[in-house]
């Protein structure tokens, strides 16, 4: 069985236990004769399934309609069906990707490749069935692997929808479509696999045990093999690196795909000149409101249990967005003239990206200050940084996604702090079979942090880099300009949006 | 007959068009137009993206009115229209030689 | 107690214990000895009422406003409220109707008619409280009646609802309600019990025990007793159909009236020559996200319990509509040149009308095939043969709901087999007290699953024709032509939709 | 631990044991010799906190995108990114308040104030963390605090966004911020307080026990410490009002203080001659429709279990609102020609407000005529006296909420007879640890109904006005005639809602 | 040349523009008014607020032809437009002065 | 005077606007129409219904300045709205007898 997420703190010592038995055999001798093989129960609770069906329900709820009206509300009448179109196709396309192979690879043992991504051994699901299980955060605790597979799926589907708005108005349909499906298949699935593979608590509990009966009893070989089982997690999983919901995986991964997107197709046709106005910022405002009902799921599902932890996500995810979307809104009218709309659900999400790998691990205090700082940069950088760099992200891919993903990042390495309101560092080694609060290290959280940060702006960057050029290379990534003149939604997809 | 071009605020629509009926215009045509002018339009920003929008809401209204009519019809206008700041409208005239009532087939001035 | 859909390895069991004592005799004679009667407890779970209760405020949330944008989006701006308000004013009306008699016909006992249709014991909900339960599809398990009630409303206003796209732009408000009314007392609700009425599977452990006790006694009248119980389910669940969320009781029948209204009440003014594009296709696409969205509860809420079932129904809702949605767009795109959104929308739902009767019974694989052959037949129904016939379907009604859900019954017997990835047939009677997979026989599948196509065809198509001919005589069922081109929403409601 | 809601039965108990020892002191000597002291232990569910996640997405599902759009598309284009602006910063900032200050100020024993207000004991959340938990209305059932404390979250948000309504389209952003933040304070955390503190079943049991004890006993101190904890809770709940999910608290509250409001700023420029005809019926109904779904989580997540009075609470809330669209929708079609869709879902908003108070104390049909009812009536102000009285309700905040919210109250104290099939008055003390069915007095019901809604009516009337008067000297609350004629979407935020 | 404006019902537009094309007309201007007439427009109520709309829907229609065609375009249109119900609509033509195609720069009647 | 009416491309307008300015313009009314035209439209297909739609969404201008002016003013409209691609645009020119400024009642070429 298997499970997602960064427990960091039982990460680090997992690995410095792999990587130092004679540490370990200190550790060992002390407590050797009491020690018997860890055994646990299987429990799926109807609650969990409940909560988790309707999490997963909520995700979708966040693409379509909401990310696609978010979206779709900024660009200009002649653009509204092709951003509809895209986010809806990608959702549709990754989904069936998803169960045939994508699952497979973010969610099995990849064998030698495993730090970096699973194997092919349950393409088609197979071996997935109504009696399969997945481990959640809870000894004892499982969900049924059909919940994890359904909730995880609509990962896979938002995080290249969400790439779409760095470069709207200007891609063609048939060249992005090849490019998310290279881009899931490269980019996303690995990371998914890097961040959040690894064995769950009771796993971890059976190895740890069984490497300290192994020390105890002088048998290396053994010691060996439960070393490396519980160091068999994903790369960012083993750096220590925490990510509640996907501040890496989801935003900081398409932000950058994104930048390089808008990059390498260029500017829109008229920028700086035309007015790109957002045709209805009442579809925006109804894409955003959305994307925060949604987010719920997102992030207080991310929990995989009904229990207090969940409420904790909800009450983070709520006022982390809140305190956002203020601070947005006072810092437009301050500096602009006006306390917009725009502005102030542009601030509810970069609240939400900014909370997503905190939301289970900060605490709401922290969880409003984390947002008004994530807003005032993200802000900083949309309403000046972006115009002085004239870079074209048409919907602010980077300037939201990638720029908050990484402030939230960060800021999860600190707000965890228990002294801080946090929820403390998982650690499930130390008293196998339960979970405790290891102590904080501000040195070590953060250098963890800012690994995986660089890793996956590295990652991401070079990797999408390289599929854009190869799609550009076979197909061309861009619309010729009187289609773009025109607008994509007749030249691409034969209607107009609306016929009033 | 001539033709009377008039673009005013949008919100005098309702009253210009009461104080008409009362001097005898009996049809229009109204439409919603983008004008340019002295009156400036105001900056929209999105994210930091500004556009000055140079064309402020008018109304155009289009009346045809017997010769003898036009001069009613142009003072009732711009009496009604009339707020004292910039961008009111204007009021133009423009000949027309023959007019046609679709429905019976009445011509030039019967045809209003 | 009672419950709800088909499983008809059983019920083809029942029948046969019914009809053949000799036989079944026989079976007795091997185990009779060991025989005790069957007791059993009734459980109810809160996680399965927490899922419960948001799978039927996802079914509402899928007829407003998922419905009414969906059909909204897709007529003239002039008829937009009024499309609008049949759909709000259908939810409202059927809801009552459904409390004071509709649960009652569908959902008791109908005593010599009970093959057709329940009685009146319940009406009002009388003998409904807080302390009355309905059975699950497993064994001890059971649901509060109110959560069962409310669940069921939620399908019966939904039906009616999608009937309205057949003649939309063209219908009078008053006639529509009245045939509504009609519609649902004489075929929805007595369809709903000819397909879902039966005693659950700890009442057929019980008259099953008690047969074979009896049989082994000599005790024939007792025997006959228990055989008349084991049989007394709705008709087309005696036939061993299988549809686990509705194909035929919701789709097909919605489909074969809106077939039969489009017919009667003739082609809009100026069809084939006026353009009657979508006024909106954003407000579709919202419309069609929801229908997605809250399909979830409508299929997955139909297992009626937040087990790994529910989870798998949830991947094949998914990936069904998925598929579908890509088959229709690159169809469209092959044959027609673009690839539009309300393409992928149209394939999406009727991916989603496929998958209904088979989201619990196939498997992920089997939907996704599924989700394809239903997407590219409605896509030649639709976009070639309705043309061909000049049938004025204004929203495709029959061709996506009546067709779709026809491919999708007839599927639904081919997909279940395990040897498929299905679920296999249930059966609760061969080791009473336990839910075991029966042996799957393509031949009698097929034949019970194209019976049941065949019925609903001929009852809703025949029964439909009647109440719209009553209601023409009646009242009349089309607006004057000049309020035809005027538009309903002015004429029939006293408003336009927009003022802007 | 504390909790919501009033049950009036057992509040008119406790307040006469309190005040009547005499009394109390037979009724213990009948039993004293039996009586231990009450033991019992909390458990939490994950099926109650699964349901009361989703409850609270609901509700915010119900403020943005819901309410922001049904009073959207109310107002003239020009207005429309301003009422939505209303909503969402309201929102943000009252879940910011909420946290800090609010949940304490609510839901916290007040020491010498506590009749009226809580105090600050855990403001910032202090004491408040993953094991803490709350009592629900079941003894010995108890849910996680942090999942009541985001629950209560989204009334407090929703209550001050729906006063906007009554003056939409006139006032100044910034003094509409400075107003809600000194309205939510002073008058919406009070009344939470004096109708939802209480403390809880268990509590409640555990000190009736130790006042017979002590009774018995003769220990004087200790009888009056134990009825004084028993007459511990809020104001309006010691009358024995009855309010299931905020029908005082939130919909008279909210009512009142925009009946007050829109008169003290005036009505509209162009009132009475003028079209003020909706720009968008369409965003309407969405709104409309969603109030609906996400009302599902107000009412029947009141409950704070997933039990059957949940989906009993789910069917009152369904058929109360379908009940008051009907009657609303054939009232205007007789009496003004037209059934309108506005007409439709404003008896559908009537329907819910009015069903509040009484989701779970009424029964189905009870439901349906209270739906009815306060339809009609809400229709009959709207329609007719509105006008005659010119009054300036831009969008009927008053009319609706207020009104239908009297209505409901009211019509609570009927309905909760179990004569009518009502679930009949809770009390928890007559054997305490279990929930009896209190005897039914209409004459004391209906006093402390029609007390409650008075105090309401007179504490938010007052309280608002001087608030209203305050912000009006201190800022203006009215913008200047011209930003009024121009619209408030450019003038105060900047932005057209829609460039198409 | 002449100008001929011409106000329509609107579902009469594609009619309009078919016949309009038979009798050699190769362009025009479609804008969508209100139109204020003999025809009354509706009244709508919002919550017992009422609102008579004076104006209905119109299309208008601008076509400069050459003298020749003037009579030929005005009968076309009046046959093609008319219901014989009241809003059929009018027709006026106005003199043009020159005429100038952007893509070539023709004049005048070639420009048409 | 006259009044200028040109039909351009939606694109071009903010550059005809520009462009005019600089002539000395300092007025103008804009509407969106559709145009008729030697360019044709485009055909949507909505599940297989095919719409061939004869109008293509166009930008008209109304135009009145002095005599004087009238060269310059279509010249520089038509330099600026060409792309040489058909659906450029036309210009026409009419006769306007007289003018007025609502706010300040001034007359004629006052007015403009
Ligand atoms: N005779 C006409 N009267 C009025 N407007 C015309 C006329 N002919 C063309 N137009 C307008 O000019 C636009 C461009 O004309 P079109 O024939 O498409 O191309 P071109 O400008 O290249 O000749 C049309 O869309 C229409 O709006
Ligand atoms: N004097 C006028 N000047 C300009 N347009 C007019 C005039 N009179 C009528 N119209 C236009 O003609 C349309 C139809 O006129 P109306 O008086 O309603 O009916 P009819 O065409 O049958 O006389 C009006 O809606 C308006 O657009
Ligand atoms: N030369 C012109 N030709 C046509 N319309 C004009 C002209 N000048 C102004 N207008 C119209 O008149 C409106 C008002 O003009 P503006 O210069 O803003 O203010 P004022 O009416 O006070 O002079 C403009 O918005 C435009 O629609």
């Amino acid at each position: 069985m298997t499970n997602l997420k960064t427990f960091s703190g039982l990460a680090a010592l997992g690995a410095a236990l792999a990587a130092a038995p004679a540490w370990a055999q200190e550790a060992a001798d002390a407590s050797a004769t009491a020690i018997a093989p860890y055994t646990y129960e299987q429990i799926v609770e109807k609650g969990d399934v409940a909560w988790m069906t309707m999490a997963t329900v909520l995700v979708l709820l966040m693409i379509v309609p909401g990310l696609a009206l978010f979206y779709g509300g900024l660009v200009r009448t002649k653009n509204m069906l092709s951003v509809l179109t895209q986010v809806f196709a990608i959702t549709a396309v990754v989904s069936i990707l998803w169960v045939t192979y994508g699952y497979s690879m973010a969610f099995t043992d990849g064998g030698a490749w495993n730090s970096f991504v699973g194997g092919f051994s349950k393409a088609f699901l197979r071996g997935v069935d109504a009696t399969t299980v997945v481990a959640t955060f809870t000894n004892g605790i499982y969900l049924p692997e059909f919940t994890f597979v359904a909730f995880q799926m609509t990962f896979a589907c938002i995080t290249p929808a969400l790439i779409v708005g760095a470069f709207a108005e200007r891609i063609k349909f048939s060249s992005l479509l090849v490019f998310i499906i290279l881009w899931v298949t490269f980019i996303y699935f690995p990371m998914a696999h890097m961040v959040w593979w690894w064995g769950g608590p009771d796993f971890l509990a059976e190895q740890q045990t069984a490497l300290l009966i192994a020390q105890a009893a002088g048998d290396t070989a053994a010691a060996d093999t439960a070393a490396a089982n519980l160091a068999a997690n994903g790369l960012l999983w083993n750096w220590g690196a925490l990510d509640f919901a996907g501040g890496t995986v989801v935003h900081i991964n398409a932000g950058v795909a994104g930048l390089v997107g808008c990059l390498m197709l260029g500017r829109r046709v008229g920028y700086g000149r035309e007015n790109f106005a957002p045709h209805s910022l009442t579809m925006t405002m109804i894409g955003a409101a959305l994307l925060w009902v949604g987010w719920f799921g997102f992030n207080a599902g991310s929990n995989l249990e009904a229990n207090s932890i969940t409420s904790l996500a909800v009450i983070n995810t709520f006022v982390a967005a809140a305190a956002a979307g203020v601070a947005w809104m006072f810092a437009e009218w301050f500096l602009k003239g006006h306390p917009s709309l725009l502005g102030l659900v542009s601030g509810v999400v970069a609240g939400l990206v900014a909370v997503t790998p905190a939301a289970g691990f900060a605490g709401p205090m922290g969880s409003i200050v984390l947002g008004i700082v994530a807003s005032l940069v993200c802000f900083f950088f949309v309403a000046y940084l972006k115009a002085a760099l004239r870079l074209d992200d048409s919907l602010d891919v980077f300037g939201i996604h990638g720029i908050g993903g990484i402030v939230g990042a960060l800021a999860t390495g600190i707000l965890v702090n228990p002294a801080l309101g946090g929820a403390g560092i998982p650690d499930y080694l130390s008293v196998p079979g339960t979970l405790q609060v290891g102590a904080y290290d501000f040195g070590f959280m953060i250098t963890a942090q800012l690994k995986a940060v660089l890793f996956t702006l590295a990652f991401s960057g070079i990797g999408s880099f390289i599929l854009f050029k190869l799609v550009d290379m076979l197909m061309g990534l861009r619309v010729r300009e009187d289609v773009e003149r025109e607008g994509l939604d007749l030249a691409e997809h034969g209607e107009p949006a609306y016929n009033m | 007959m001539k033709l009377i071009i008039a673009t005013i605020k949008p919100f005098k629509l309702e009253e210009v068009r009461e104080a008409l009926t009362t001097v005898g215009v009996r049809g229009m045509m109204v439409t919603e137009i983008k004008g340019f002018g002295a009156q400036s339009g105001h900056t929209e920003i999105y994210r930091g993206a500004e556009y000055a929008v140079a064309f402020v809401p008018k109304v155009k209204l289009e009346i045809v009115v017997p010769d003898v009519l036009v001069d009613q019809v142009t003072s009732t206008i711009a009496r009604t229209a009339r707020t004292d700041k910039i961008g009111d409208g204007k009021i133009f005239v423009v000949d027309v030689e023959a007019a046609l009532r679709v429905r019976t087939g009445e011509l030039n001035e019967d045809a209003l």
